[in-house]
């Protein structure tokens, strides 16, 4: 027989006002198995909590309801009031009888009976609950952080500097991301490698970080805190404990007309090739594809000319695996190429450009320094049409978000174009001016006012060449829809953000979800920005949508601090809300028939293979699903699916539920 | 002997398989046969009439054990057999699926592709009985539904022979066996009578393969069958073909209802 | 037993999500708005988790009404929870209905966190219209097979 | 032994009578494609041309399910309260079969075996049973070969003979029999001369004896015939549910918090978990086991322990079993085996 203590709280008179308080008490105290049964003024305060302690000990309570105000209020409370008393914290109810009673109906009789059956269904579910134990999952204390632009650099600097280990990967041969293209930013125009490349050498050097660059992420299993990556390795075909980085390779190979990502394509690199002069690290990798070695078999001109011998051709890619508690997602973003836009030139004018191309014209590290030339000629363009809105907010395109940064990098661009071609003439399309952000509006309106850069509220239909010249036109919707032609010498479009090449797959080979977009998607947009749905991986940057640095740098921050508070912790508790497959005696061992249909239900793919074996010859007698207590979050989906109900939620249990509804309506 | 039989002969003979079931002529009517000995071979036939669906049988390992056995499939195992597979309970390396064609050739089918295909190209005609009597019931007003049920389900004497006969129902523990908490009341009651049929048909959601043993083990002969034929048809119409058979466990962010306000 | 319409107080049960709905019935009390005493709460952590045997237990039972609610569809605390349960609640609904339950008894919404307001009229239309359908007396027949005379129904 | 003569017309006018003098009359009444016994209001429900209810008549007198008592509980106090047998009303069982009426013994012997079981017996004693005898048969039905027969007059209060187009034999075995007589005497004729009421019987061939089978069975337990037979059962319980002998029942609680009521209801040697232990052990694990159970106990343990054998071969088994266990085909077999 049950021992049950039920405690109604009038809070003050928050609740006595409408409910009977003692009444409700005295009727609980007449059920079955309720051993104690009193009401208080206030349950929650001091002596209410004491009193509770009491009557536990004292009457040798083996289950608690409350009746208080919402158990989102107290729970938490009243069950560590009674973990205090000695009796496990999951035997006690709160009966929300403030939010669900007393602050919704009148003084009353049905009022009051109201609160007695929310009490009785309560006493009838404690009755059938059962002890439970936060479960504790051990924590490998290493994060991973995938991507080495500046969301994962300062991702990592922050973890490392918290004194936590980080593993870094990054796919291409050095960390940056785009903010190493990057001329100057806005709303400052301070120089964006100045301000990065010592963020890199740090990562670099810091004791507390790992940094794999040429490398990707080819497997993730494991659950929160006890994650295993496996890291393919590719292979650089240099041995950089032997590489000094002199870089006398790349002056020797012979195929010099690769185009090079650093430089969008504008600029050309060898086969063996060091991205940009300020990567980190600071050695060259071939590239394979463009290697007349790898492709045709002669060459080997690199390993000749190199002074330490560190070419070494025939290394296959490795696999590496690690163990890590948290991984943080940091893989960015990429922007629409011209020819998304037939209607702007289809990528066949050399001089309609992306704005991230831009950046790199405009850049100190360009060939020109920093001196604006278009592709085609190299001539100073006296016109340039700024394009907003290329493909972003447009659902024709596939594209309806903002890409959000537009906007203002097409301010800055047009201000830099401005600043260094004196007399240049430019001119901004746009459809609406997003410049929300500290000091954004401000610099916008410096384009505008200060350096002259003609905006013009409207779309541009067409661009075309003639002449040698560019000609766009537009519409000025601010001027009664007047038609405008601009004869440009170089155009630059604001080319849509969108997700990276490859997001799909990684979100899937990470069971994160992700958007219709391939963004991935966070788990709350407001109050869990940086937490994936999947416990123990963040995600910060644009992998998630476009952002501009402060805004990337403030996630990337904010992933840290949760990367770091999980693993300084020695192991993760978490509540034991989980569901649970039974098991019973031979020859069943579990009424689960292993029909896996629960699999698809998870949305925590929690639900793993059990294979039972006979203990003398090993052979498996049936394989049965499990629930990884690690992944699993407590929905109870699955509980509700099973058809053999062979699976329980722990707290919510099937009887417990069946309990509570059959005494609420007192059957 | 005919083809099936000389094939089945071979087959026990070679040691290729442990078992064949197949089916017999039993008293008037044709039932289930569980050939093991080469000399029963003679009394196999090929019958789309059995009332079975001998698809239920290959989840008993009493009966099958971990031995090869082959099968002898109409449409209705092999609907079943793919489900089977799909729900893991079925060892293709051990199963061979043999059918039989209009000219008594024995074809085996290796592979589920072939299986999936021998059951587009020979999906039975919908039974106009039961069709007509669906509709017959959509007709009706709710309080003429609730009767109808109420009426027919009251005779069931909860023997379970739906159950037992249906190969899909292949639980080690029934809900209808959960006592804790007793979700359907074990004795006859027109309720729990209701609740097993509603239980029976959300649990074959999606996976149904209408092949009506349900209906045609029931002995009182009561309209069961159209229970889970109308639940397909609508699911089929509210929900798409779902996937992998596997309607209540999948999603559609999509999904259309007009009742959730 | 029977009790006229116009007194008749009908029994109602909501089965709610933890997240969405009981919060959003939080917030109904937090805004001092008030409904009728006629339904009582249960809390599930999701509506993935209601069980549909549980409904027909709640009518078993003696409900005479059942309210069902949970977070609006992209919202469910577990990503999918509630999609799985619309779809298990369209096909349950449908067998109901093709077996002449009363499935207008069953309320099924989607209340958030932040509809305290929803929630209370969802409880007073509910209400309402159980009030105006009566007791769920010829499903309370059924259950109460027992109750009647064994005998007659051989 | 009364014996009368009734014309067959009148048959109904006396049934009429019967209702209205009796609490509850159960006849075979059509149930869509099926006949079953039910409680009827008037001589027209009745379905005369069934050879047998799909379900047997031992509902009659051990319903599906049935209340032993009720309890209410009252803080610590627990009040049990047992039905009124008054509560059991008096029943005219009508057309019924021989097989039907001979089922009452075996379960007679089964529930009064050592304890009496006074609801069983209640139910029992208020029954009279009018028996009709079987002027048809089918493939399924072996009454004679284990000691019945279409005219078989054991257990019966009365038993009908259609003699010809007109003239139907009454013979009443019984004072309850005489008692539904006593309703409308004036139909009944005493009978003149001496009638072939075998000639108008059902011919239904022996085709082996019970005391063979027991003989057989006794020594069979580890024979392979068992699983041999119940390789295609399913394991359902319909032939015990339409079983007129069967008496396994399960004690069951019927709880709603403070009051309930303790239940006795069908059950089935089928079901896999009949035995099944809360251990998790089976004694009878196999369907080869559960199947060899119920021959067993029908044909060995019952006759051993009571004197009376488990099977009326009213062949209601055969003809509900989805895959065509047809016991006779089984008995045959184990009659004409060697031991195995």
């Amino acid at each position: 027989m049950s021992r049950i203590g039920v405690f109604i709280c009038h809070c003050g008179e928050n609740i006595s006002a409408t409910v009977d308080c003692e009444r409700v008490a005295q009727e609980a105290g007449r059920l079955e198995g309720v051993e104690f049964a009193t009401d208080y003024k206030y349950m929650c305060s001091d002596p209410g909590q004491t009193l509770i302690k009491n009557a536990i000990k004292e009457h040798h309570l083996d289950g608690v309801v409350v009746g208080s105000c919402s158990p989102r209020m107290h729970e938490a409370t009243f069950r560590k009031t009674c973990a205090e008393a000695g009796l496990n914290p999951y035997m006690c109810e709160i009966a929300n009888l403030r939010e669900h009673v007393s602050w919704v109906h009148e003084k009353g009789e049905a009022t009051t009976r109201k609160a007695i059956q929310i009490v009785t269904g309560l006493i009838s579910k404690v009755q059938r609950n059962k002890p439970l134990n936060t479960i504790k999952v051990p924590v490998t204390k290493c994060a991973l952080v995938i991507g080495g632009g500046i969301a994962g650099i300062q991702t990592a600097l922050d973890i490392a500097n918290c004194g936590q280990k980080v593993i870094m990967i990054e796919k291409s041969p050095s960390i940056g991301g785009h903010m190493s293209q990057l001329s100057e930013t806005f709303p400052t125009l301070d120089c964006s490698q100045c301000i990065l490349t010592p963020r890199m050498v740090e990562v670099a050097q810091h004791p507390n970080i790992t940094l794999y660059t040429y490398a990707e992420l080819d497997k993730l299993e494991g659950f929160v805190g006890n994650f295993k990556a496996t890291i393919r390795l590719k292979a650089k075909s240099i041995d950089y404990s032997k590489c000094t980085g002199c870089g006398l390779c790349t002056t020797k190979c012979p195929n010099k007309k690769i185009p090079s990502e650093f430089n969008e394509g504008l600029g050309m690199r060898t086969a063996i090739y060091v991205p940009f002069p300020q990567a980190v690290p600071n050695k060259p990798v071939i590239d394979k594809e463009h290697c007349l070695y790898y492709q045709k078999g002669k060459c080997k001109i690199c390993s000749k000319s190199c002074p330490t011998g560190a070419i070494e051709y025939d290394k296959p890619d490795e696999f590496m695996t690690i163990e890590v508690g948290a991984v943080v997602v940091t893989t960015g973003f990429n922007v629409l190429k011209t020819d998304f836009f037939p209607e702007y030139g289809y990528g066949k004018y050399k001089d309609v450009i992306t704005g991230l191309q831009f950046e790199r014209l405009a850049s100190a590290s360009w060939p020109t320094l920093g001196e604006i030339r278009r592709p085609s000629d190299g001539k100073i363009p006296q016109k340039v049409v700024f394009i907003a809105c290329c493909g972003s907010r447009d659902p024709a395109k596939g594209i309806p978000y903002c890409s959000k940064i537009c906007c203002m990098y097409t301010a800055k661009h047009a201000m830099l174009y401005q600043h260094k071609v004196h007399g240049g003439d430019s001119t901004v399309f746009y459809m609406d001016i997003r410049a929300g952000g500290k000091n954004y509006e401000e610099f916008v309106r410096r384009a505008i006012e200060e350096d002259h850069v003609n905006y013009v509220r409207g779309r541009v239909a067409r661009v075309y060449e003639k002449d040698g010249k560019l000609i766009v036109k537009g519409v000025d919707t601010l001027l009664g829809a007047e038609p405008v032609e601009i004869e440009a010498d170089m155009v630059v479009l604001a080319t849509a953000g969108v997700a990276s090449k490859g997001a799909e797959e990684l979100a899937q080979k990470m069971h994160i979800s992700y958007d219709p977009y391939h963004f991935f998607a966070e788990a709350h947009p407001k109050l869990k920005p940086v937490e994936t749905n999947t416990a123990g991986i963040f995600l910060a940057g644009a992998c998630q949508a476009p952002k501009d640095i402060p805004e990337t740098v403030a996630a990337a921050s904010g992933a840290a601090v949760k990367v770091v508070s999980l693993l300084s912790q020695e192991n993760l508790v978490r509540e034991p809300i989980v569901a649970v497959v039974n098991r019973c005696a031979p020859p069943l061992f579990s009424t689960c028939v292993g029909c896996f249909m629960c699999e698809t239900i998870c949305p925590y793919h929690a639900i793993e293979h059990e294979e039972i074996k006979d203990r003398k010859t090993g052979a498996v007698i049936k394989t049965i699903a499990k629930i990884n207590p690690g992944l699993c979050q407590g929905c109870g989906t699955c509980v509700s699916f099973c058809r053999s109900k062979s699976i329980d939620l722990e707290g919510y249990t099937n009887e417990e539920m069946y309990t509570e509804v059959m005494a609420l309506l007192n059957h | 002997m005919n083809k099936l039989q000389e094939r089945a002969t071979d087959l026990l003979k070679g040691g290729t398989v442990k078992l064949i079931i197949g089916f017999e002529q039993g008293n008037n009517k044709i039932r289930p046969f569980f050939c093991e000995k080469p000399e029963d071979a003679e009394k196999l036939i090929y019958s789309d009439d059995c009332s079975t669906n001998n698809a239920v049988y290959l989840t008993k390992k009493e009966l099958i054990g971990d031995n090869k056995i082959a099968i002898i499939a109409t449409y209705k195992e092999i609907a079943s057999i793919i489900q089977l597979n799909k729900e893991n309970q079925i060892k293709k390396e051990n199963l061979m699926v043999l059918t039989v064609d209009k000219d008594g050739d024995v074809t085996e089918l290796t592979s589920f592709e072939e299986m999936e295909k021998f059951c587009e190209e020979n999906t039975p005609a919908p039974d106009p009985v039961v069709a007509a009597l669906i509709e017959k019931i959509d007709k009706m007003n709710r309080e003429e539904r609730w009767a109808y049920w109420k009426s027919e389900l009251d005779k069931c004497i909860r023997c379970y022979a739906c159950r037992a006969a249906c190969p899909l129902c292949y639980c080690n523990r029934c809900i209808s066996e959960v006592n804790c908490p007793q979700w359907l009341d074990p004795w006859k009651s027109t309720l729990s009578n209701i609740e097993w049929q509603i239980n029976r048909v959300m649990h074959m959601s999606g996976r149904c393969t209408g092949c009506g043993a349900c209906a045609k083990a029931c002995p009182l002969d009561l309209p069961i069958g159209i229970l889970t034929k109308k639940m397909s048809t609508d699911i089929k119409e509210m929900l798409g073909e779902g996937e992998g058979g596997n309607v209540l466990s999948t999603f559609n962010p999509n999904d259309k209802e007009n009742f959730i306000h | 037993m029977e009790e006229s319409n116009n007194n008749f107080e009908p029994r109602i049960i909501a089965f709610v999500c933890n997240w969405c709905t009981y919060a959003g019935a939080d917030l109904t009390g937090t805004s001092r708005i008030k409904y009728a005493t006629n339904v009582e709460i249960v809390r599930f952590p999701c509506t993935g988790r209601i069980d549909f045997m549980l409904l027909l237990k709640a009518f078993a039972g003696g409900a005479d009404g059942i309210i069902v609610s949970g977070c609006h569809p992209n919202d469910c605390h577990y990503t999918s929870g509630n999609f799985h349960a619309r779809r298990r609640w369209i096909v349950f609904r449908n067998i109901l209905n093709f077996l002449g339950i009363d499935v207008q008894r069953i309320r099924f919404s989607w209340v958030s966190a932040a509809e305290g307001a929803k929630w209370a009229d969802i409880v007073n239309d509910t209400v309402k219209e159980i009030r105006e359908l009566g007791p769920y007396t010829e499903y309370k027949k059924v259950a109460n097979y027992l109750d009647e005379e064994a005998d007659s129904h051989e | 032994m009364e014996k009368y003569i009734i014309k067959t017309e009148q048959i109904d006018a006396w049934l009429k009578r019967i209702i209205e003098s009796v609490p509850r009359v159960l006849a075979p009444v059509s149930s869509g494609t099926k006949t079953e016994f039910r409680r009827i209001k008037s001589p027209e429900e009745v379905n005369n041309k069934s050879l047998t209810t799909t379900v047997s008549a031992k509902a009659a007198a051990f319903p599906p399910v049935e209340t032993l008592f009720k309890y209410q509980k009252d803080g610590k106090d627990t009040t049990l309260t047992e039905d009124s047998f008054d509560k059991y009303p008096e029943t005219v069982l009508w057309h019924a079969r021989s097989c039907d009426a001979m089922g009452f013994s075996p379960l007679s012997a089964i529930f009064d075996w050592d304890y009496k079981d006074n609801i069983y017996d209640e139910r029992r004693n208020k029954l009279t049973i009018v028996t009709f005898a079987c002027n048809q048969s089918d493939e399924c039905c072996f009454c004679t070969s284990v000691g019945g027969g279409p005219g078989n007059v054991e257990g019966s209060d009365i038993q009908l003979t259609m003699l010809n187009a007109t003239d139907t034999l009454v013979e009443v075995m019984t004072e309850k029999g005489q008692k539904l007589v006593a309703l409308l005497p004036d139909i009944f004729q005493p009978l003149s001369e001496e009638v072939d009421k075998e000639a108008v019987l059902a011919k239904i061939p022996v085709q082996f004896t019970k005391e063979e089978i027991k003989e057989h069975v006794s020594n069979a337990f580890d024979s392979p015939v068992w699983k041999r037979q119940s390789a295609r059962c399913l394991g359902c319980g319909a032939c015990a549910f339409v079983c007129p002998t069967c008496a396994c029942f399960d004690i069951q609680e019927d709880a709603h918090g403070n009051h309930g009521r303790r239940l006795r209801c069908w059950d089935a040697c089928g079901f896999s978990l009949f035995t099944q232990h809360t251990s998790g052990y089976n004694p009878r694990p196999t369907q080869a086991t559960r199947w060899r159970q119920r021959i067993l106990h029908k044909f060995s343990y019952m006759p051993e322990r009571l004197g009376v054998y488990g099977c009326t071969g009213c062949g209601r088994c055969s003809r509900a079993c989805p895959v065509d266990m047809n016991l006779q085909e089984h008995l045959i077999s184990i009659a004409n085996s060697n031991h195995e």
